[in-house]
């Protein structure tokens, strides 16, 4: 029982990390990032190239790739996000409008992979090593991904709730139009928390190199999971979706550990629904409001 | 009224005319009129509900889905119309049912609950026959051409289309706009608003049920990952809120050229087809801001303007 | 000293300021009396930077250009406003509001003593510092407003009518804080329909119609003018 | 008739679910065969004359509405001479019917299914050629009849299926052929496609106490299994996978801890042809051919290309022809029997690097297999 | 005379606080009562409850002796409680005569079409819109949309209106035809209950007056004796208003 506790959560902790960017980048720059799958195996890729040509460690990589994804969610904020933003000021139409551009985006992702990775399944052996814990027997590199996603989490959280920098980041998230007032540059800030979404995401995609087979056309089944996450832990809520995260991971081991593995995703969702309907904000979201 | 007679007589001209297609065109065109119009009907259907309420839905392969299994479950039992029927009335039960329990949710909650929905049935779905048929793929041998099946999906496009129009007319749209603005005010106005949400919520998904029963013949063969891809919810989507969910001709202004669009960049950049897919999606979100039947909108106010002007 | 010069702005067609002249000197409280639409709650906007005036339009703090200043920059600039309708932070507490308020580098060194201050003027926020300022009632989130604002340590505290939806007995109490914000040196700019009571703490006031100014005096002088009586305090103030 | 070219269509996952697969097994040998017959001046017809190649391709989004149409296109739009099928047994099946009313021949190579014979008779000129689920899983209860009646393993089998068309036919299949074999199957659940942790189940597997773990699964499962059974320190002495094992990005991966893992497929590493075949699939595409479905993909083609040369382009002939002619190809001499391949390798396992074929024993190039597999090296 | 509406012992919990606790009062057919209190003393709370937007933790809410505690918003409108809200809420995707005709189209005899547009563009003129019923009710002043928003609530034919701060931010000319407004409206027999801050409309519209204090009554009676008690003065008014 306990080592299948163990193993539920390190599932989990790769859930928890996939869906905190994402949160991020809904729930405070606002941005419904449907390509969000697509950048974390985007990232997968660069840890791949990294350790397959040119033998840097995926954790050594994690230097590389991280402020890279960090520049391009920066980029990619200012350069499609932003105007986006700013005419919704008038039309009000963010939601629908980053739905359908990050749709797009998704497809040049997509389309960019497939041409420099081609289609086939992707995967390397790194930090494979069984480590005990607790008589649980886990593989080292799902434990590193747990940890970081913990780590993450964590510092986010207290970062977020505790400090006057992470209140204004909530701020902009809660009413972006009064957000001048006290003070904050409100596309500064959407847009640093769009690329931390990002840098996140590629820490997601580097660490799930490490053990999951992926290709290119794999991201919107990231995207989904997260999304699910994101959205049963609450809206912008990263405590939310790190729980969220690991008791999905806690409840698919149990579930096919002693039910039937056949009913692992039917689990989930089903307690995904069950949560909503009992929580329509989510585990830990604020009262529904649109 | 005459006007409103010209535009009927209009769209009955028009649908003779659509009908009549497939008889001058070879198998690939009918396939691509069958195509487009299916797309046309889960499109309309799919913004009958999500349109005016704002509830956008991921479940619409749910839906889908449901009726392509019932007809892939039944064809050897039943007559074809009892099959469309049994369909109908699943996919309405399914429908009230989540319409139900949805009732509570909004905004993206609901977005993603439905998606969860939709993954959920295919679950449930592929372990029933896992479990307990023992098979996972079924075989639909039925005697229906591609111009029947056109015919089908041209009739319930037709229809979804003629029902959206009368609710804009009804009392019931304008509950819909209502509650689409400020659910608040329309439950102070006197708006059962469970009662319309769950209404519109069965007809929109009895009416894509329909449709996925009817495309079902199509295949041959039918498993679970096949009818219940969430890429049709997705296109589904993407279609009405690129045409204008909010218009009659909205969803189907949206469907008509992007299927195009993805046939035809498929068949003459299908190594690249994605990233110009995606560079051209952006752009139109850039450009046609308000989906592609206000944009339109837009541009012939602006020239009557000018023409006035002038 | 706070300063507009042919201030103007368009909504679309609409000219909804028309060459605006009014100034506000360090300490000095000076009101905008209009009817409903005259502009008013345009021109605080405008002077935040909310709203882009027309070309040709001068808006300067002591002497200095502040037009065209990115709106976030205004408050560090010492220019704080309560807006129409609040614009508080409804899904942080009411500690985290004004955590927020003093944001602005300029609001840091006082930042303790701020706290206490406004604490002190609005015991019922002291009480409530972790409630969600969402599920406050209306009067508690115009409390919550005024005090962030306070937070910034504005040099110019402009006040988008405060009174609105307030008991009586805080009106009585807000002014009386506003008074005592006003003899810390702090420059009022006071929109509101209370005619009675802003004028009875302000120095100056201007009369706004339809975009533009169409009169200006002494708080004194504007209590006894007929034409305020007529228009803003009427026979209802008998 | 001033013919100037062979107009080939196909369409093909290039995106989407199936892209990873069709990817491996089927575009890629499309690809090698096409530049092999123009590099050679063409496809040959009977009167000696060659013509080159014309490709018309189309990717299908992994989407069975898009792959029905593509067909359609190809056939009715683009008039091409001949259609090549596209990868997976769902999508053999939806377009068998616009090949069998436009005429065209169906040489389904990735398509697994019992049904072959009723299929045969519904569209005659479709043809199958990896074999039923039932020809596997008998070969593996073959072999592990064998290592029972030689004391290398217990009775007892731990099966899990993926719950997709594959993995549903070779579990039902398997369960028949097993109890049939004598053999007594202890574990036997099937997960959803998707599932990327098997720790439950291979612990689970690993209490039952079964000798031999079987898993009829898809590529992104091969890999994680191969790596969770690792970390479980989990070893059976028999240790049988589906789809991937033959991959070689698989071999890339684990490098010699694949030693003595058993699959579906396999080579005769003697077989010349093949070997060839493989060098020359490597060089064109930049990466080895899967030890499976690959081969055989590229003898269908041979066979449409030999049969073109006997017939000519008349598609009603050279259905004839593929039905009852015997062609050489990279598989040696190959003849259909009712429309479908017999002559196929069920059951390969890794040896020495190679991916060898172990069953049918009898057949002429088979190797021993070497049971029981070697633990995994201590890490 | 009978009462309409019968409140006891009403009380409204949010969490650990208790927003509305144990109050009761009653409010005759025909009469303009005033409801005061402190900010956050629970007026809005106690109007919610009344429409049906918020469930009471318990106690009784009856109109005309027909128990609606807890009802859904359109079942309580259908009984005859129409009211406005604290922050206008307009329908901002429709003109102001739609916004209107949403009141009517949905109210137990209803009006649709012809009929519908009639009445609304009369309710209209009623609060000083008239004419200006094809207008975006996004584009009207604030003002003007709480005009809009009392031509919806009076579509419904109410029994009781319940009006929440509808005079605020009204300058003192405006507040004028505001109170105009209501007293009509009072001498057509309508029955209203309204929140207000503003005393000169209290006294000039209400014959009768209930005090709230964090969540309990404390006062009720005629308008004059209610604003002198001490009570009411000490929370509520400030020395300067009495
Ligand atoms: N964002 C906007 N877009 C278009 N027109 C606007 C906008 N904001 C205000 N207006 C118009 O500009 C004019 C002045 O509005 P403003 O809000 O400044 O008036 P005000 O004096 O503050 O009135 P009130 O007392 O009602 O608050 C009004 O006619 C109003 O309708
Ligand atoms: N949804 C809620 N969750 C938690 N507390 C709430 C909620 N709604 C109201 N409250 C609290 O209940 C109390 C009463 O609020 P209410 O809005 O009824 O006050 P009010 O009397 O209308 O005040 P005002 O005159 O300022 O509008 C307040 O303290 C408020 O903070
Ligand atoms: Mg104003
Ligand atoms: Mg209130």
């Amino acid at each position: 029982m306990i080592s299948t506790l163990i193993t539920g959560l390190v599932l989990g902790g790769t859930y928890a990390l996939v869906a905190m960017g994402l949160t991020l980048q809904y729930g405070i720059s606002r941005i419904m990032n449907l390509a969000y799958g697509e950048i974390l195996i985007f990232a997968a890729f660069a840890a791949f190239l990294l350790f397959s040509t040119f033998g840097i460690n995926p954790i050594l990589g994690l230097g590389i790739v991280l402020p890279a994804a960090f520049a391009c969610g920066y980029l990619i904020y200012g350069v499609m996000m932003q105007p986006l933003v700013t005419r919704s000021k008038k039309t009000g139409t963010l939601e629908v409008d980053s739905i359908l551009a990050t749709f797009g985006l998704l497809f040049v992702i997509q389309g960019i992979m497939l041409v420099t990775f081609g289609s086939n399944y992707t995967s390397y052996n790194f930090l494979n090593t069984g480590i005990n814990v607790l008589g649980a027997n886990v593989a080292a590199n799902r434990l590193l991904a747990f940890a970081l996603a913990i780590i993450i989490g964590a510092t986010l959280f207290f970062v977020l709730t505790r400090t006057r920098w992470g209140t204004t980041i909530r701020a902009i998230a809660v009413n972006p139009d009064a957000a001048p007032l006290v003070g904050i540059d409100v596309n500064r800030t959407a847009r640093f928390a769009f690329a931390l979404g990002t840098m996140l995401a590629a820490s997601g995609g580097v660490m799930i190199s490490m053990y999951q087979t992926f290709n290119a056309s794999m991201g919107v089944v990231f995207t989904m999971k997260a999304l699910v996450i994101v959205i049963m832990g609450g809206l912008g809520n990263l405590m939310g979706a790190l729980i969220a995260g690991l008791l999905l991971g806690v409840v698919e081991t149990l579930v096919a550990t002693y039910v039937d593995p056949g009913l692992t995703l039917a689990a989930t969702y089903c307690l995904f629904l069950v949560v909503l309907l009992w929580k329509p904000a989510g585990l830990f979201g604020k009262a529904a409001g649109r | 009224m005459t006007r409103t007679i010209l535009g009927l007589m209009l769209a009955i001209l028009g649908l003779a005319a659509l009908a009549w297609m497939p008889t001058q065109l070879g198998a690939y065109g009918v396939g691509l009129l069958l195509g487009m119009t299916g797309y046309v009907a889960l499109a309309s259907a799919w913004a009958l509900f999500s349109g005016p309420t704002r509830y956008v839905s991921l479940a619409t392969v749910a839906f889908f889905g449901i009726g392509a299994y019932t007809v892939a479950v039944l064809s050897e039992t039943l007559p074809y119309w009892a099959v469309l029927l049994v369909a109908a009335v699943i996919g309405l039960a399914v429908a009230l049912i989540v319409g139900l329990a949805t009732l509570r949710l909004a905004g993206v909650y609901f977005v993603i609950f439905t998606f969860g929905l939709a993954e959920l049935i295919r679950q449930l779905v592929t372990w029933y026959e896992v479990n307990v048929t023992g098979t996972l793929g079924r075989y639909i041998f039925l005697p229906i051409t591609a111009e029947q099946i056109y015919w089908q999906l041209l009739a319930v496009a037709a229809g979804t289309i003629a029902i959206g129009w009368l609710i804009s007319r009804s009392r019931l749209g304008l509950a819909l706009k209502v509650i689409g603005d400020d659910e608040t005010v329309a439950g102070h106005t006197g708006i059962n608003i469970a009662g319309v949400k769950l209404a519109l919520f069965a007809v929109s998904a009895t009416i894509i049920t329909l449709v996925g029963a009817i495309q079902a013949p199509r295949w041959t063969y039918v498993e679970p990952a096949i009818v219940f891809n969430p890429t049709i919810s997705f296109l589904t989507l993407i279609m009405a809120l690129l045409g204008g969910a909010n218009r009659l001709w909205g969803p189907a202004l949206g469907a008509i050229p992007l299927f195009l669009l993805f046939e035809w960049l498929s068949a003459n950049f299908p190594n690249h087809y994605s990233i110009i897919l995606g560079l051209l999606f952006i752009a139109i979100v850039f450009v046609v801001p308000r989906g592609v039947l206000a944009g339109i909108e837009d541009g012939w106010a602006r020239l009557k303007r000018r023409g006035e002007a002038a | 000293m706070l300063e507009t010069q042919n201030l103007s702005l368009r909504y679309g067609r609409h000219l909804a300021l028309n060459g605006i002249n009014i100034s506000i000197a360090e300490g000095e409280t000076v009101v905008i009396l209009g009817a409903n639409g005259a502009g008013k709650s345009s021109l605080l906007k405008a002077i935040a930077g909310l709203q882009k005036p027309e070309p040709g339009s001068v808006l300067t703090l002591d002497g200095t250009t502040i037009l065209g200043t990115k709106p976030h920059l205004i408050p560090e600039a010492g220019i704080a406003l309560v807006p129409e309708g609040r614009g508080v932070f409804g899904d942080l507490t009411v500690e985290e509001n004004l955590l927020l308020g003093a944001n602005p580098r300029r609001a840091r060194t006082s930042e303790a003593e701020r706290h206490g201050l406004i604490y002190d003027l609005f015991p019922r926020l002291a009480e409530r510092r972790s409630q969600l300022v969402r599920t406050m009632s209306g009067g508690e989130q115009q409390m919550v407003a005024i005090g962030r604002a306070l937070m910034s340590n504005p040099r110019f505290l402009m006040l988008d009518e405060p009174s609105l939806g307030l008991a009586p007995i805080v009106v009585t109490e807000l002014f009386g804080a506003l008074k005592r914000v006003k003899q810390t040196g702090v420059g009022l700019l006071l929109v509101e329909q209370n005619v009675s009571i802003s004028l009875s703490i302000s120095d100056r006031g201007y009369l706004m119609e339809a975009g533009r100014i169409t009169g200006e005096n002494s708080a004194e002088a504007l209590k006894t003018d007929p034409a305020v009586q007529q228009a803003f305090l009427g026979g209802a103030a008998a | 008739q001033d013919r100037t070219s062979v107009k080939i269509g196909y369409a093909i996952s290039k995106t989407g679910a199936n892209a990873g697969g069709a990817g491996i097994t089927t575009l890629p040998n499309y690809q090698l065969w096409v530049h092999d017959v123009n590099e050679a001046g063409g496809l040959e017809l009977p009167d000696g004359t060659r013509l080159p190649i014309e490709v018309v391709e189309y990717d299908d989004r992994s989407a069975s509405e898009e792959v029905v149409r593509a067909v359609e296109r190809l056939a009715t739009q683009d008039q091409v001479d001949f259609i090549l099928p596209p990868w997976g047994t769902g999508f053999n099946l939806a377009v068998a019917p616009l090949f069998d009313r436009f005429g065209y021949p169906q040489l389904a190579v990735s398509a697994v299914t019992d049904k072959a014979p009723e299929f045969v008779e519904r569209w005659k000129k479709s043809f199958w050629l990896l074999g039923g689920g039932h020809d596997y899983t008998e070969a593996l209860a073959q072999i592990l009849n064998d290592q029972k009646a030689a004391g290398t393993i217990n009775n007892d089998v731990a099966v899990i299926s993926v719950a997709d068309g594959f993995g549903i036919d070779l579990i039902t299949a398997a369960r028949q052929s097993f109890a049939d074999g004598g053999l007594n199957i202890v574990y036997d659940v099937t997960y959803p496609v998707g599932t990327t942790d098997f720790t439950p189940m291979l612990n689970e597997a690993a209490a039952s106490g079964a000798d031999t773990f079987v898993a009829f699964s898809y590529p992104p499962d091969t890999f994680a299994l191969t790596q969770q059974a690792q970390v479980a320190q989990y070893n059976p002495k028999v240790l049988y996978m589906g789809v991937g094992v033959g991959f070689p990005v698989y071999q890339a991966n684990n490098g010699d801890k694949i030693e003595g893992i058993m699959s579906l497929g396999g080579i005769d590493p003697n077989n010349v042809a093949v070997m060839d075949y493989r060098a020359r699939h490597t060089d064109f595409i930049g990466q080895a051919p899967d030890w499976w479905g690959s081969v055989v993909t590229y003898a269908s083609l041979q066979m449409l290309q030999e049969a073109i040369r006997r017939q000519g382009l008349d598609r009603e002939a050279v259905s004839q022809e593929l039905s009852t002619g015997t062609f050489e190809t990279v598989l040696g001499e190959t003849k259909l029997e009712d429309n479908q391949l017999r002559t196929l390798w069920l059951g390969g396992q890794w040896q020495d690097g190679v991916f060898v074929a172990v069953a049918p024993a009898d057949r002429e190039g088979a190797v021993a297999p070497r049971l029981p597999k070697a633990p995994w090296p201590a890490q | 005379m009978t009462s309409l509406l019968d409140i006891q012992n009403l009380r409204k919990q949010f969490g650990g606080l208790t927003a509305v606790n144990d109050v009761s009062f009653s409010i005759a057919e025909g009469e303009t009562v005033a409801l005061l209190g402190p900010n956050g003393s629970g007026k809005t709370t106690v109007l919610n409850m009344i429409s049906g937007a918020l469930a009471p933790t318990s106690g009784v809410i009856a109109l005309s002796g027909e128990h609606i505690a807890g009802l859904a918003p359109n079942r309580i409108a259908h009984k005859g409680v129409a009211r406005t809200f604290q922050l206008v809420r307009i329908l901002p995707s429709l003109s102001v005569a739609e916004n209107v005709i949403a009141a009517l189209a949905f109210r137990p005899n209803h009006l649709w079409g012809r009929a519908a547009e009639e009445r609304a563009e009369e309710l209209l003129a009623e609060v000083g819109l008239g004419g200006r019923g094809g207008e975006h009710a996004n584009d009207l002043t604030y003002i003007d949309q709480k005009r809009m928003e009392l031509a919806r609530a009076l579509a419904a034919e109410p029994r009781l209106l319940l009006l929440d701060e509808w005079l605020s931010g009204l300058n003192p000319t405006e507040l004028r035809t505001g109170i105009d407004l209501i007293t009509a409206l009072g001498q057509r027999g309508m029955t209203v209950l309204l929140v207000e801050h503003i005393m000169e409309a209290v006294r000039a519209l209400c014959s009768r007056t209930v005090v709230m204090n964090v969540g309990t009554k404390i006062a009720d009676g005629p308008t004059a004796d209610v604003l002198a008690d001490p009570a009411v003065i000490s929370a509520y008014l400030g020395e300067g208003h009495a």
